[in-house]
């Protein structure tokens, strides 16, 4: 699945998006939130507090729980800050 | 209904002919428009930048503008959300709603605002004296989109 | 702060200009247009006059332009009102509030519709197929009205 | 003092302006009201519903008991529709 990075967690992990390909057992977005921030020093930064953190599959707004299976896109950001 | 995303400024004037021009069944017109200040809570800003989530900002602020439209009685609704690189005074964003009374154009315009706020995929960064930081939500902002969940068709006294 | 009661139609996007040109300290602006409309409660309009007591609805509105200014952090605001004959389409009021923040700006301009509605003494003549009519007022304005004489800042649920 | 009539109020006066001079026992707008209704027949038929009659004195709007002693300029007027 395509992962991508907005704002501040865009700048902390260093890349605006890539393609991932977790393990059966990241079933959730907040499952993959912890995984990703294993995976090196700018994910552990960029999620390290992940309740503050947004996410979307597929352009619709998700919460923590939301399973992933079936995803084909998904986005991580900050509170949003538009108007 | 016209959803627009764009680096360009607008013209109010014309969007609202644009939604007006040869009809007389519009009674109001309520607009509002976001403007980049140079102040933000006591620090001085030089410029921001406007970072959006393509596809998904369309998407969301279409849904925003189909929900207005089914809450209230609206002939047209305009949104225009710019993005990149904006200093003060700029535009930033514009609503535009008619209706055939004003009630329900004043109310899809704050609501459409509250929304595009809080719920929108945008992000402002913004350039002080030498230093760029994100700006932080405005727990009013969430506030004030949270009333049009509780409350009927009006917010209420929601400060 | 300008109040202008005048024959002549009004440019929007000239108004805004002129509330906000060189400043960089407003982050909102709200404007509401009411037009002219073909239609009254299913009778067919083919134009309307517009009558008004001249010098009580300048001083009227300026009294309500100076409440809005107390109760909301105001940069700037403006009111137009035509009089004379209008034609379906036709523009008839203009108010544009401006402040640092939407809420005040938007309030501002809901609380001057709502007493131009039913305070400022203008009158409206309908002209329809072949007769004439005086526009009775609506309860909904009154109701519209009424509800910042009971709230605090922001006027609850009144409809 | 100065009258004004406006809207529906004017066309049944059938003028827009006129000086007057009330005897002193009219000392109210309402008590104004029902004596300009006893002047004629136009009068009567303008003010036959004076609850729906507004009021303003010198340019400020004002209730049937106001007292209208030193009033420069009153008008009448039907209630308002501007906006």
């Amino acid at each position: 699945m395509k992962l991508l990075y907005f704002a501040w967690v865009r700048e902390r992990v260093g890349k605006p998006e890539e393609e991932i390909d977790p393990p059966p057992n990241v079933r959730t977005i907040g499952e993959l939130m912890a995984w990703l921030s294993r995976r090196g020093e700018e994910y552990a930064y960029a999620f390290e507090n992940a309740k503050v953190i947004r996410a979307a599959i597929d352009h619709a707004h998700v919460k923590p729980d939301t399973a992933i299976a079936g995803a084909r896109e998904i986005a991580f950001f900050p509170p949003m800050t538009g108007g | 209904m016209a959803v627009r995303l764009q680096r360009e400024d607008f013209d109010i004037g014309a969007e609202i002919a644009e939604l007006t021009q040869g009809r007389t069944d519009i009674g109001a017109v309520a607009t509002f428009t976001g403007v980049c200040r140079a102040d933000n809570e006591g620090h001085r800003i030089e410029a921001m930048t406007l970072e959006h989530y393509p596809g998904m900002a369309e998407a969301e602020i279409l849904r925003h503008v189909e929900e207005a439209q089914a809450r209230w009685p609206l002939f047209g609704v305009t949104v225009i959300h710019r993005y990149g690189r904006l200093v003060p005074g700029d535009n930033v964003v514009l609503v535009v709603a008619t209706s055939s009374h004003r009630e329900a154009a004043f109310a899809a315009a704050e609501f459409l605002m509250d929304y595009l706020k809080t719920r929108a995929p945008f992000w402002k960064k913004e350039e002080r004296a030498g230093a760029a930081g994100w700006v932080e939500a405005r727990q009013a902002d969430d506030a004030a989109a949270q009333r049009w969940r509780q409350a009927g068709r009006r917010p209420g006294a929601a400060e």
